[in-house]
């Protein structure tokens, strides 16, 4: 069987660190940046890239609407 | 724009799984972190995409957290007095009936001062979309109490708690729409997690099938979190809203059309 | 075409002028004296004969928001009320005229304050005039005094809301919209079928989204929006005068008075002039604007002016400002629901101005 | 030419269409007219009232209280409306159920038994027409030919058939009533 | 026993100072910028400490017949809001003045119209002074320019409410109702428990029954009761009329503001003097009674007034109707929520009377 | 005073079986011929005289025919602005917690421009007593069509009878409101027969102790005729009342204590 | 058993010649006067005074409360 | 005397009680203030600011638009306020966050980074005294003693605990805020 593979890109900016992507993601993702953004918000970032599948609970939940998901087979 | 990304290879085009819809507009929500308001803002724009409603849709923010939902949805919108909305609405519908017309609430908007007009539009089955957001407190204002606070919560105007005996009962608007005979389907939904903002969104797609058969009242409600308002995290407020507001307001549906119910 | 004579009730008049207007919409509630306007609407079912929406709302202000709601889509609409339930509508008129919004406001006067009586008053002028709502805004106000100024004024009416895009209120009292009269009714206007360009009827692709709002947290953008509206208040102020004169060419005196008070003016008049008395009669038909220019003239060349209005003395204010301290003003007026008889206005007038009876 | 008419009696009696019948005859003759009810829940006592103005001029007030003509016919309008008639003013009044009788002295008292006549004619529904008919014969104001032209007008067509018999009421009016010499 | 010292917001001064005057009952409904009001009530919990009741309404409407019912039962009692809410409680406030209610309102005005904006303004001057419900009657009208005439101001208006039996207005604005000063604190006085004679509170063997009402449908009746109303009105301007006055004895032009442009104002006549100017400031403390009677003789001895207001020019009207005529009067504001600089005021000032800046 | 007597031997004090209460005063009242709102105010005034409340009774009348119920109870009353009256008893029962306070509303008042007020109150479960006469019309202005107004039915701004695509459905406020968490005794009565009066009498005395007891609010409906409003006689009024208001709005409690129902 | 008796006294001027009352009688002691009292309406009266049993039904029933009753057992 | 200063961060930072801390020492030392903050709705940024002044006569406008001293926490802020500043006034910021720096030379500019100084001590709680402290440095128009009498009067009894702990944060305050020269 083919695996599924994903990847995320997060809209740092527009990212308010709400982290319920991050809490919502099945595979863990997603971290929160130690960093804050220029809005003072430490944002959401694919800190375990490799894990991600592609399954877009991260943006469908994301209130601002700030993740693109892409999804792939290998 | 500044990205954080995951596996670069992955991301071509022909692999795009998800993108946020085009009727949002490219603007910053105003909304806190983790409000609910921006996640039933984008599921009503993805459902105006996907069924192609942005040349028809005539939309009525209240006057709530939601005031600015003309800033954020690429169709027209009409800005009601707070709690008029299901009245403007009505207006707009019956003179332009082969328009999508929704009304966006909050539920001090929906459930106090706007009563009756909820309660007449819906009773009088006008062919409107009522989404009404549900966070039990007022949350534009600063977090003051509303009809629909649990008892024992505390809020800006209920700061030990709301005290049924005094400031009493919540009101279960979304219960009383559905013993009404001009609504046609009525549901409580929520936008907390995956799977609960595809059913949300499954919900509200139903309803504007129905308004497209003229069938009378649509009535979403959306029982959501306010951070801010509570007092919480996002991811805490979310919890809370799960153990505490679901109980009372439980999820579900409240009245499903009979020609639906053998489905 | 030729106009029809019909015997009618200044509401029926309004009620059947609309449906000739070609308006698309009239949302109200019952309330005496005015409910023939809602009750005509259900008997002619303009439903059929023109396509109208008429809708009896759960209240005044679901009426006035549906007026928002219609007005914002680019229609026609109305809506009609007497005094306590305009009053419930400020809130509504205030975000109408904030988003400026055209539609027509019939208010049919009672007496007040509070539940006050069902006769006929002309004391809802200030809240008219200066604005009952909060914020600064006006209406454009029409002072009908007839029941052919009842049917006239519908058109006048959607005429100069949709030019200055501003809600405008026809100001009448229980006796005129009650009485019946003689009216002449315009031939049928189809209904509109094209659209102002800001009107929320559905984002096209060739268009931007059309937003109604009259929210700007912004203050130096609410501020710049402000005076913008002062602006077209000036304008409207410059273009939209409108007054009636009789026999005011040799006056000593002059009477101000607009809709009953004009009729039964127009009376006392003749009487004076019978008793040798030189007085004219200066009837507003625009109270918003108001004709200040034209009585400031006047004051130039007579003796005094006495204010005529079934009120404690509302637009006698808006006379002295026009006036400014030239001649002496005076008010005379009947209140709670009792209107002037033309005896009255002379005896008053002698009183006041001339000295003795 | 003016002449300023209150006509008061129960509801049901047909106060206000007589009213308007009355205008609309003016109107057929070029007149101007004005017709004023007294509205709103002081017609749930019971009485009814309308004051009809008829003028060769533009008419002032459509609110008076003296009148030229009083046309009453119950007992408490006759109590209310009696002072309200100017000197010289006419009075008709129907003499059914009334148990004071008009008093005054400076006006022409006329009395129109219409009810009576009208149940004697089997014609109840056209009782105000009897009434009317007596009005026409002291006040010739406006011809009946005319109040008929005005029925045509505001009656819808189904009604038409009724036009003579309110036509023969209208006559039967003139024919009745009498004018009370109060010495 | 003495004064409390206390840094609050105006909103916050309100409300302890309501407690504190022994207020019977307040009701209201959210609205920036006057929310806390009703958070402090909710907070200090007054039902413990007085007795006092204190409810969040459902609307707005609710709120101010809530307060009828209330005030007709002799409680000292209250509601707040701003700009939109208030212009819902028209019709209520109508039906208040009509049933001759003592009680206060607290306006704390926002930009309009419509939904407008958060930010201080003083367009509700007309709305506040002129009637903004339907009908001849009038509110007692007070301006508070501080945190410490918001306290002050509601024992001030209850006084006057129940002297006159009639509602009074506390009309402030954003900045006031915001900001944080020091603020005297009076010791509480107990609620009372004696009630005016015409209150309904239940109908005892001694006494016929108390009615409260506003109604009265003999035409007859209603005129005799609006005259009363208007004798009434008449002893308020004779008695009740406060202002202040700041440099106003040797000054050549008169800046007449209330509220927040009060303040600012002060701060432009120390400004123009410095350059030289003689200016001096009055500042009505009533907007109604208005203070026409002092204007109209400073009117024998300047050169010109400029009214200064956070509107497009309001309560000039009431300044021009006081001069009538005897100097020029102007108008100079900010809108939209922006609140006049002193600056501002002087250059205006000098444009519009001196010539040139 | 003239009267028409039976039996001259037996009108004697000793005798009296029925005479009207003190606390209707000696006025005419200006309701219509056969009109249920003078039996209505009836039965109340009997109860405020046999349990003794004139001098803790505190009325709040509507606008409506019954706004001059203060000509005809012997009692403090406040008249209240067109809807509101739920409000200003709010204030009223509790700032003299000790009084006896009631609504007596129509159903415009209380269906129409009063929805919200009346379910906030009952939400509250403000202790007040809410009579509501449901005459299916608006009387007082003359005749309009009400919420309440059946389907079908005529009137002054329904002239081809309520259409409900257009109109809307009825609206049955008890119904509602007996959902409420505040309400505690809600029932719907009628006044047209003596057993109807009787019956309604005692409900309405129930209701009066409830509030003795602080139960709540308690909402008494009374279904009426008028008229002159469905331009009938009185007799032909209840007749029509009985065959077609009744199955729409049946006569019965609807909500009763749980402390009762073993009883 | 000792029969009971009835009667009854309308105030006939305010009367307002409804009928319920006519229709509420359970012994048919009730009819409507021919002549009108001074409102103009036909008042109730007791047409067969000597059916009354005193039963109160007309006057619970009627809206203006003008009936008063008497009853007595013989 | 007048002082006008403007307080700007993040909500959170506690803008809005140093700003109140502020003023209520003023209090104590018998001066006028007003303290206005921004409210409403503009709050959702996550932006706050207060306008404080201090005086030794009546205080006209409480909203201004020029202030004689900012005090600056955050990058937007600063954005929004450096040119708020008059001429010879004063700006005060934490250099935290700070991408831009301020640019003005008609200033005097100074820096406390109390931010890093909080992380340091542990005492992230009185991160705004720190603020606060190095403002009385500069401008001393308030008197530390004054600021905690202030603290007294306006903190309820259960926190008077926490007194010592400010005192020292205001202390630090004093002792770490640099002028930053900008030529
Ligand atoms: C007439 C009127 N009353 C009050 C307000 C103030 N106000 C603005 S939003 C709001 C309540 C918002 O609460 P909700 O509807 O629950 O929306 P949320 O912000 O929680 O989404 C209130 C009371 C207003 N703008 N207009
Ligand atoms: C604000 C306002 N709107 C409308 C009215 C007019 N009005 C008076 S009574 C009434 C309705 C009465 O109907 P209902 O409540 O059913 O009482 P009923 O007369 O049938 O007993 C209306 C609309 C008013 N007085 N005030
Ligand atoms: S849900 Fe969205 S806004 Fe929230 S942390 Fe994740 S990406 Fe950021
Ligand atoms: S797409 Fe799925 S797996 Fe990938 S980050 Fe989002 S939630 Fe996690
Ligand atoms: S205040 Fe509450 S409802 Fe409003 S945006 Fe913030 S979290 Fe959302
Ligand atoms: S109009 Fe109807 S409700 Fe009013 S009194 Fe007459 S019958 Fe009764
Ligand atoms: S008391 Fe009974 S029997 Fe006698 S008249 Fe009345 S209803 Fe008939
Ligand atoms: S019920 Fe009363 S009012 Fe009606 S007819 Fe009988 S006695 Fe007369
Ligand atoms: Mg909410
Ligand atoms: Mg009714």
């Amino acid at each position: 069987m083919a695996k599924i593979r994903g990847s995320i890109v997060v809209d740092v900016e527009k990212c308010k660190g709400c982290e319920v992507c991050m809490v919502s993601c099945p595979t863990g993702t997603i971290a929160m940046a130690k960093e804050v953004n220029s809005k003072g918000y430490f944002n959401a970032y694919p800190a375990n890239p490799e894990l991600c599948i592609g399954c877009a609970s991260c943006a469908i939940v994301c209130p601002d609407g700030v993740i693109t998901v892409y999804k792939t087979k290998i | 724009m500044k990205e954080a990304t995951g596996i670069k290879e992955i991301i071509k085009p022909e692999n795009l799984a998800y993108q946020r819809t085009e009727v949002l507009v490219d603007n910053t929500l105003s909304y806190c972190p983790g409000c609910g308001h921006g996640t039933t803002h984008r599921i009503l724009a993805e459902l105006i995409e996907e069924l192609g409603l942005q040349s028809t849709t005539i939309g009525v923010s209240p006057v709530g957290c939601s005031v600015l939902l003309y800033h954020y949805l690429d169709v027209d919108i009409q800005q009601a007095a707070h709690g008029r909305a299901p009245a403007v609405a009505t207006a707009i519908k019956r003179l332009l009936p082969d328009s999508f017309v929704f009304t966006y609430q909050g539920d001090g908007d929906l459930a106090a001062i706007g009563t009756s007009e909820t309660i007449h539009a819906c009773n009088r089955g006008e062919n409107i979309l009522i989404i009404f957001v549900n966070n039990g407190i007022y949350g534009m204002t600063g977090g003051q109490m509303a009809p629909t606070t649990i008892p024992g919560m505390k809020s800006s105007t209920s700061p030990f708690g709301r005290d049924v005996k005094t400031m009493g009962n919540p009101l279960k608007m979304t219960d009383i729409v559905a013993t009404l005979d001009g609504t046609y389907y009525v549901t409580r939904q929520s936008v907390h997690t995956p799977a609960n903002v595809r059913r949300a969104k499954k919900a509200m797609r139903k309803a504007i099938e129905y308004q497209k058969l003229n069938r009378g009242t649509c009535f979403v409600e959306i029982v959501s979190n306010c951070p801010s308002g509570w007092k919480m995290t996002p991811v805490e407020s979310n919890k809370w809203m799960e153990a505490n507001m679901f109980p009372y307001y439980p999820l579900g549906d409240l009245k499903v059309p009979s020609e639906e119910k053998g489905k | 075409m030729e106009k029809e004579l019909r015997l009618m009730k200044g509401n029926e008049a309004i009620a059947e002028a609309a449906i000739r207007a070609g308006v698309d919409g009239y949302f109200g509630y019952p309330i005496t004296p005015q409910s023939e306007i809602l009750e005509y609407l259900m008997e002619a079912n303009p439903y059929e004969r023109t396509g109208m929406v008429v809708l009896q709302a759960e209240s005044e202000i679901a009426a006035i928001n549906m007026v928002y709601g219609g007005a914002g889509c680019g229609k026609k609409v109305m809506t009609s009320s007497s005094s306590p339930g305009i009053s419930l509508k400020q809130e509504g008129i205030s975000y109408i005229a904030g988003a400026e919004l055209p539609c027509l406001i019939v208010n049919v006067v009672r007496a007040g304050p509070g539940l006050g009586t069902i006769q006929p008053a002309q004391s809802d002028y200030f809240q008219s005039v200066k604005g009952g709502g909060h914020g600064d805004y006006h209406l454009i106000v029409l002072a009908p005094a007839s029941v052919q100024d009842m049917a006239d004024f519908v058109e006048v009416g959607f005429d100069l809301a949709f030019k200055y895009r501003n809600p405008v209120l026809i100001l009448s009292d229980g006796a005129i919209g009650q009485m019946m009269e003689k009216v002449y009714l315009k031939p049928y206007i189809p209904r509109s079928t094209v659209f102002p360009e800001w009107a929320t009827t559905g984002k096209t692709a060739s268009r931007e989204r059309n937003i109604i709002t009259s929210l700007d947290l912004d203050p130096d953008g609410q501020e710049d929006f402000n005076h913008k509206l002062q602006a077209k208040y000036d304008d409207i102020k410059k273009n939209e005068v409108r007054f009636e004169e009789f026999m005011c060419e040799d006056a000593e005196y002059i009477l101000i008075a607009y809709g009953t008070s004009a009729r039964v003016c127009q009376k006392s008049v003749q009487i004076a002039r019978g008793q040798g008395i030189r007085v004219g009669l200066l009837r507003p038909i625009t109270l918003f604007p108001f004709p200040s220019v034209r009585i400031s003239q006047l004051a130039e060349k007579v003796k005094g002016m006495l204010s005529v209005e079934m009120s404690a003395g509302q637009m006698v204010e808006d006379v002295l400002l026009a006036v400014n301290g030239k001649v002496p003003v005076r008010h005379f007026g009947r209140m709670g629901g009792i209107v002037t008889t033309p005896d009255e206005v002379v005896d008053t007038l002698k009183t006041l101005f001339i000295g003795g009876k | 030419m003016t002449e300023e008419i209150i006509i008061a009696g129960f509801g049901g009696q047909g106060v206000l269409s007589m009213g308007k019948i009355m205008a609309y005859s003016a109107v057929m003759q070029d007149m101007e007219v004005s017709w004023m009810p007294a509205y709103g829940p002081e017609m749930r006592g019971g009485t009814a009232n309308v004051t009809v103005i008829i003028s060769s001029e533009r008419i002032s007030s459509p609110i008076i209280r003296h009148f030229d003509t009083a046309i009453i016919l119950n007992q408490q309008s006759l109590d209310k409306f009696e002072n309200a008639i100017k000197p010289g003013g006419v009075l008709i009044y129907d003499g059914n159920g009334i148990t004071r009788h008009p008093e005054r002295k400076d006006i022409s008292v006329y009395r129109v038994d219409a009810a009576e006549e009208a149940g004697r004619m089997n014609m109840s529904k056209v009782f105000n027409m009897i009434v009317l008919g007596g009005f026409i014969k002291v006040r010739p104001i406006i011809k009946i030919e005319n109040v008929i032209k005005g029925l045509k007008k505001s009656l819808p067509e189904r009604y038409h058939n009724l036009i003579p018999l309110n036509e023969k009421a209208l006559i039967r009016g003139e024919e009745i009533i009498r004018e009370v010499r109060l010495v």
